[in-house]
């Protein structure tokens, strides 16, 4: 057996069944929404900030996709809350696979790291960084 | 009697000529090619997407690059006469095998997609403008729906799409309102990729001539499986992909009505189509080398020669009769299982292709699973996004099948769809 | 010394990786193929035709057709994760063969021909205009003359060319003069498939840019015989095929920088090449998938890979060596002979082919003759027609050489020669 | 050996190094050009009629190209004298083949057959029959 039964470990089912931080905020920060265009997953992300803006306090997390996507963005959205935005930023396509704890077969490692990409663009739109009409998908 | 005696041939004498059918798969899946963590024997019913390559194909290009391997139409010495003989002729086989007239009929490209951009640029760029419409369906495959967007977008000509009714089937009283005076092309999917449906072809063809429109078939999913003749449909232009049917990738067939594609301007401009050259002005060569500028897929056109002996001889009411039986199998199996959405007509009234989605499994997270169990199938939009949209869902799992695929192959994808929808409830 | 003894690498060894080299010809040449009545040792010297395919090639497509065949890009399931991979990784090896950045800055196309093609209709079609200029040379291929010729009757801009002096090379005074403030591109060929002169591209885009205009190097006859590199000569776009440089039949590359590219808006529509489809609108891939519509030739863009691999190996300077020491060795000899005219530059500074004719024989005399004696070469007018008008002929013989060519094979073409000046005089 | 030596025999030999009837009419009742444009090979025939136009008195011909289409022009030009044109217009592929003496290989039969064209074309367009703009070469 391969990859695929690995990938849906129990921790990645359970995610995906009972996702954490499921939900929007009343007055986030910043709201962000992306997609994987290959897959037509969907996720929306919005965050509120602490600390002057540099340390993430709440985040929640919505939308539609595989259980990769969605189990992704719910064990990412844990381990958001009392990041800094410096940290956020520092979070490499490895650090998700390892928050994973399962291996991501190539074709489907844009589900695994579609939310930390939509919370990173969203962070830097919020700061001005990135022009939100010149995202790569 | 076990639907496996109802085979219309040896459908294990078939298998013997697909090596690739043996491999194994499951493991490392940025190895190219097996290796020794691949355990997981191969269930490949990813046709609609690419078929695979029989022996004799292959031999037909090794037999090319190692025994007459030349550039065609314009050597003297042997061996470019050897590769221009068998090139030319392979437009021949062509034509016999889709009814057409003859080689002057059968442009080759690269793929259907190309062969609907020719059309699109050469006659579209040409004759579409403002006030004009060009008439699709609302089952297209992006190949045709964007290309004929897009040059609807250039030209000023309205795009209109003939609606899909709830059973999948194309709304015949809304083509024939859609189908009017203003309607200079009428280009219709013959099978669906996505419903498997099979469109009334010849009656879009009558409803187009009689409003002085054109008629162009993307034969892609019908040629490969089922007996197409250009004539018998009464259609303008049909395209279709040699990949789709047992053929080398890198190589499609354009059929267009000798008249029409002789009034056309070329498309792409080059060696081997023109006759005469000045710094100032070019003539045309003779169709269909027209339409075929530089130095073509020689081996690949040749290869699909082979590729359509391969099919002829296992007949194509045969191959037919071997689709229609997986996929009414295959819909009647999965349908059975209560937890699964079958898209299109129901199973005796389709192409070999099922799409379907179970409940609570996103389809690429059944494909991830099914290939798990050695199971591929395709998952995504099948370029039929806004078909898809129609639907209402963003993504569907496919499977389809070809004359090497067998009744237990559908068992293993059942049970894998079943062990999918229990991992998930 | 013998001038064998001057070869950069062992040529028997090379030799022996092309089994079409032992075949034999002189038989009917309508069979296709070796027959009992073949029995002259062939003399392949039509390599700037085309080029044959070393075993490792051959095996390359056999081993994706017998091993991994599978459409790409969008697949989960295992076949076309491999596919997928392969296919990729060959844009990554074309890029670091011609020094580009990646691979976005490379377009897989059928040959040359669609390279040209698609930049005049994607760039031309849109950029250009009454008032602008397109700067071409005398020695163009038909490929890039005629497509830029009837992009300009399509636009309104105009299309000139840079004369040829009496020794074969461009007059960059010339050059200097009709390069100007409304040139909008400079297309030129880099080594001449007719005259064999090596053109100054560097010098050519410094003059482009100096005056805000693109330079395209139609690298055809280049890139498979010399070490090129996209960055020292800093061309904005640069085109060859795969089959003039041992790899298949229906594959070419386009390099583009990936700037302009990502400028350009699509040139065919379909499958794989977008983002978002509605039956309104649609968006674009990313560089390069953007460009490649439909089901890629994904066997023939892996084999080009494999090519270049095999080129790589025998290493592009030593390739460059042999196609040189060939053409001044053949070049020479055919001199000495007193009844052959040779068109363009001297024997030490042309590329690996000699465009000829001998007093009283018509050029396609000679190639039957020599045919005759198993030695192929081309007659006609090279796809530069123009170029031949210029030069006062109608047609021309040409022997060009490839990295399994040898000293002996150009003896038994001037012996032919000789022997059919013989027959005639 | 294969065709090609076949090819050149003495007769074509002969008839390319002295061709027959190798000119121009000062009042012909038909000319006619033609060329095969692969080869660059070009025929002008000049052609006077007797017999009310039935049947074809002299012949001239003219132009530049390789041996077998020069050498089957010559040839041609002996035999169409005093042919009808019911005549010139049965001669089929084969005939000039015959005529030749040797066998053509398939890429050369367009030279071959080239003064039989132009005859033929030049006929036809005499009588009306064919639109000069209308020839496929
Ligand atoms: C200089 C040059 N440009 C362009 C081409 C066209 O190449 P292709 O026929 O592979 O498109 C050729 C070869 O025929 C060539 O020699
Ligand atoms: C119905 C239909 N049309 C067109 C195409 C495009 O074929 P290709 O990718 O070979 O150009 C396909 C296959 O993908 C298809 O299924």
């Amino acid at each position: 057996m391969g990859l695929g039964s690995d990938m849906y470990r129990q921790q990645i089912l359970d995610h995906y069944k009972n996702p954490r931080n499921y939900g929007e905020l009343e007055d986030p920060d910043f709201t962000h929404v992306g997609e994987n265009p290959s897959c037509g997953d969907t996720i929306r992300v919005d965050v509120a900030l602490d600390d002057g803006g540099e340390t993430i306090d709440t985040v929640r997390f919505s939308g539609d996709g595989c259980a990769i996507s969605m189990a992704s963005a719910s064990m990412l959205s844990e381990r958001l809350e009392g990041m800094t935005i410096e940290e956020l930023h520092a979070l490499e396509t490895d650090d998700i696979t390892e928050m994973l704890g399962v291996e991501i077969s190539p074709m489907r490692v844009k589900c695994a790291v579609l939310g930390r990409q939509v919370t990173q663009d969203g962070a830097k739109i919020h700061r001005g960084e990135l022009d939100p009409d010149r995202i790569e998908e | 009697m076990g639907v496996q005696e109802q085979y219309p041939f040896d459908v294990q004498a078939v298998r013997a000529d697909f090596p690739i059918l043996d491999r194994l798969v499951g493991g490392d899946p940025t190895t190219v090619g097996q290796d020794d963590s691949d355990d997981t024997p191969l269930v490949y019913l990813d046709n609609a997407a690419t078929t695979h390559t029989p022996e004799p194909v292959v031999d037909a290009i090794a037999n090319y690059y190692r025994g007459y391997n030349s550039n065609v139409h314009r050597g003297i010495h042997q061996l470019s006469q050897e590769a221009s003989v068998a090139y030319e002729r392979a437009h021949d086989t062509v034509a016999d095998f889709i009814g057409a007239a003859g080689r002057e009929e059968i442009v080759f490209t690269k793929n259907t997609t190309e062969a609907l951009n020719l059309v699109a640029y050469a006659w579209g760029l040409e004759e579409l403008g403002p006030g004009d419409n060009v008439v699709l369906s609302e089952m297209e495959h992006h190949a045709s729906l964007v290309t004929w967007q897009q040059i609807g977008k250039k030209t000023g000509a309205d795009v209109r799409f003939i609606e899909v009714t709830e059973d999948g089937t194309l709304d015949m009283a809304d083509a024939a309102e859609k189908i009017d005076d203003d309607t200079e092309m009428v280009s219709v999917v013959h099978v669906s990729n996505t419903l498997g449906t099979v469109n009334p072809i010849r009656e879009l063809a009558d409803m187009a001539h009689d409003r002085d429109a054109l008629i162009f078939a993307d034969a892609a999913q019908s040629v490969p499986t089922r007996p197409v003749d250009v004539t018998d449909l009464d259609v303008d232009f049909l395209a279709f992909s040699g990949h789709k049917m047992c053929g080398p990738t890198g190589i499609g067939a354009l059929y267009g009505r000798e008249a029409i594609l002789d009034a056309m301007s070329p498309y792409l401009y080059g060696g081997e189509m023109i006759r005469r050259v000045t710094y100032e002005e070019s003539t045309w060569e003779d169709l269909p080398w027209k339409f075929e500028a530089g130095t073509p897929s020689i081996a690949q056109g040749i290869a699909l020669a082979a590729a359509i002996e391969y099919m002829d001889d296992l007949g194509m009411e045969r191959v037919q009769a071997h689709e229609e039986l997986l996929a009414e199998y295959a819909y009647d199996r999965l349908t059975d299982l209560g937890s699964v959405e079958i898209y299109g007509p129901p199973g005796d009234e389709r192409g070999g292709l099922v799409a379907f989605n179970v409940d609570g499994v996103h389809a690429h997270d059944l494909s991830s699973i099914l290939n798990d169990y050695g199971v591929a199938v395709r998952a995504g939009d099948h370029c039929t996004q806004p078909l898809h949209g129609k639907l209402g869902i963003a993504a569907s799992a496919r499977a389809s099948f070809y004359v090497y695929n067998t009744v237990e192959e559908v068992d293993a994808l059942v049970d894998a769809v079943s062990d999918a929808y229990d991992l998930f409830a």
